[in-house]
């Protein structure tokens, strides 16, 4: 029987090695792995270079990592966001190497590394300052520039449901990075909402066959879910309104 | 100044999206149109977070965490809305399957180059986003902006001195005081608002304008917001 | 209202010129848009280059478009097949030109056209015949050739179902070219078994959203299928099996 | 011949395919592989035209001809499946994701060279399908072939005189005679069937061969389908 899932976020990021290349998914706090970057940082690994679209919002998630001193080097396209403190006081301390991206050619050379991909052309960035040291070349009377892949030693990834084969399907936006990342991860490590049934996920839904996934984890429901329906009750972080829970739950009809 | 406000300005650009527009409004300034946008017609928004079809800010008490847009603001999905991944999203935009894009500016030249990420200021943290792949990635790509800076410079430039976001890739410019269009002859002026005409807006760019009608070339008798 | 639909395969074929380069999806007879090549043939275009994975089988779909003498060029991974007698028998003639181009290749090029790649380095085919005349590379090692896109003026694609904003949902290995096809042509052309209501798609599932489709005609269940759910009673061309339908629809319990 | 028959091969490679393994089987005798897969483990089939999770053939009657495998015969999906596009499903394979592929060839060399597409007749119509991708895409690649052809001639040859499909791709070979690895240093016989022995295939095959362990050398004293 294959069974990718195990017990506990613990379990799920045993391994990791000083000195590898992380992949995280989410888009602001939106599909950002929280509970398995908060063991990853209980697991000790450090000198990592992240590689997400952001460098962290608030003090949870990506932002604790590096404030623990984990992270020598960020790969991302938008680190500076209004709740980026963090990673603007290790980047103003040259505490962190930046590597800046744009969203497209990152989302790109992250699909070209699970595609197997050598290098691909891409039209963005050209006669910027962000194409400096790039190859340009000129095809069809466009110019393009040459990116290269974006592989990771580990992917971590949230996903909203998954079964014991690592299929996964996300949630509306928070879908994101997870497919692509998982592609280009030596392992890939996912936590979803919840585990079910092989064979429960529709096979026409499954955004990320269990090909790309090397170990599962649940971890419960977000807390605007409740058993698998949209309750809302939070605010665009997801915490709590000051409203009581119930008359949130109650009200949630849409 | 008799031009028009940032969000008569908003409502100026919902006027050039026609029904049936694939668009991207850019985070910041450019989400205004979204509420100028006619109810009775349909336009489809993209967010390049993964998202089409995307609807207006829920409900307090309704906000989805899952569900944002590109500024990571809570929305909504409306019926026929689709979810797809990051290369699938940008794929769209780099491939060119959106029909307007609207983008903020800290500068635009006159053969459209646009500069809107960086003030490239030492010690500023650079973010990029999908700043670039939005410049090149639509088949018009509007810039809404102030024409000037509040040190009274104009935005509009004979060459960007910030860094750039994209080379050649804006359409058309809506300010306040005018809206013109980027062609192979520099900036034309196709519509000014108050008073402004091609000379007083000579004035305050010190770039030459063409018009695109007579009219122009001496005074704006268009009420702004007509067309 | 956005309203992508048309009332027929005439209406939806309309206005293919020729000499177009015409995308058409499927994978041997699976997910063949076989209605939309019907009205192609009735519609007239000739001098047309054909996109797809195969090049036709029996005498029906892009076979009988061969057949009519409307296409000089096909672009394809694996035209000879035991009933590709249409297509063998005009490239013996030399009355078609051929394109080969290894499976994935083909549809990672197709994909590079719709999402504004300007050229690839893919390791498939690298020292074989089919490198001749491209460009070969070596990247960290590995080597490479440089591919370009393949776009096309027209898609035709079959999908499962459709809404009037154009999203498409495909069903299982149908799904094979359509996604990618669909957005790689300036003219997006598809048949679906059945229109639903806008909103009656899950947005989760939907493979190809509406931004890459012009047209959307319904062309009514295919046999195998009915009011939505599989019954069988076919064989794997689609052809009813021997027995009476109705023991066939009360037989297909699985 | 004292070797394995085709079936017996078949399931020769299916005890080397452990649990977990995502395995894409060519078209032609390869495919009869599935067939000896032990019922008992869960070993996850790709078919290349956009599936993971393949099952057996439908019964009659059951047949959906939306589901199908690489060579357009009828399959059904198991529980756990789950279905994707071309590009995906070639980018799982370029990007090394499978584990095993399983191929049938005209020829292979003693670099590992694969010759499985064409045999470069004038006149003949070329087709190469997925073949080049899978060549080129798993961990390990395994042929599954006649040591010989119908006339004689040895398959594993020093250079391909067929057509290449990939360049030095090939892990290893099962003929009914022997199992063979490609290593850096040429062949190795990893295990010999009935009475063969490297000499015995050395003659047969005119290659300079590898002995995998001592007794292979002389002669081999294993029953065929053991390891």
């Amino acid at each position: 029987m294959i069974d990718k899932t195990v017990a506990g976020t613990a379990e799920a990021v045993a391994g990791i090695a000083d000195g590898s290349t992380v992949m995280i998914g989410g888009f602001g706090r939106a599909g950002q792995p929280v509970e398995l970057i908060d063991a990853l940082i209980e697991q000790g690994a450090g000198d990592l270079t992240v590689v997400s679209n952001n460098a962290g919002n608030g003090d949870v998630g990506i932002a604790a990592l590096l404030a623990e001193g984990r992270v020598r080097k960020v790969v991302c396209s938008f680190p500076r966001q209004h709740d980026s403190w963090v990673f603007d006081r290790l980047y103003r301390a040259g505490e962190l190497e930046l590597e800046l991206v744009p969203q497209g050619n990152l989302a790109e050379r992250i699909r070209a590394a699970g595609a197997g991909i050598g290098a691909f052309y891409s039209p963005t960035g050209v006669g910027t300052l962000l194409a400096e040291g790039k190859e340009e070349r000129t095809i069809d009377g466009r110019r393009y520039l040459l990116e290269h892949p974006i592989r990771a030693d580990v992917a971590l990834v949230a996903a909203y449901r998954g079964d014991r084969w690592g299929n996964l399907v996300y949630r509306e936006t928070a879908r994101n990075f997870g497919p692509i990342m998982a592609a280009a991860a030596t392992t890939t490590v996912v936590q979803v909402d919840e585990l079910v049934e092989l064979g429960a996920l529709d096979p026409e839904s499954v955004a990320t066959p269990g090909i790309h996934v090397d170990r599962v984890v649940a971890v419960g429901y977000r807390p605007w879910i409740h058993e698998g329906r949209f309750v809302g009750g939070v605010d665009v972080n997801g915490a709590p309104l000051e409203q009581s829970p119930e008359s949130s739950v109650a009200g949630a009809v849409r | 100044m008799t031009g028009l406000s940032r969000d008569e300005l908003a409502r100026r650009i919902a006027a050039d999206i026609p029904e049936g527009a694939y668009v991207n409004l850019g985070i910041g300034a450019p989400t205004l149109v979204a509420n100028h946008l006619p109810e009775d017609l349909e336009i489809v928004l993209h967010t390049e977070n993964g998202l089409l079809g995307m609807g207006p800010a829920p409900e307090d008490g309704l906000i989805d965490p899952d569900l944002i847009n590109a500024g990571k603001q809570a929305v909504t999905a409306l019926p026929g809305a689709a979810y797809f991944h990051h290369a699938d999203s940008f794929g769209m935009m780099r491939g060119g399957h959106l029909d307007i894009c609207v983008l903020g500016a800290f500068q635009v030249s006159e053969r459209g180059d646009l500069a809107n990420w960086s003030t490239g200021e030492p010690g500023a943290i650079p973010a990029v986003g999908g700043a670039m792949d939005l410049a090149i990635g639509a088949k018009q790509v509007f810039v809404m902006t102030d024409l000037l800076t509040r040190d009274g410079a104009s935005k509009l430039v004979a060459e960007c001195t910030y860094p750039l976001t994209g080379v050649a890739c804006v359409s058309r410019i809506y300010t306040g005081d005018a809206v013109f269009d980027v062609t192979p002859e520099g900036l034309r002026v196709r519509e000014a608002f108050g008073e402004h005409t091609v000379a007083s807006l000579e004035e305050l760019t010190g770039l030459t304008l063409q018009a695109a009608a007579p009219e122009l070339a001496s005074a704006a008798e268009e009420e702004g917001g007509s067309r």
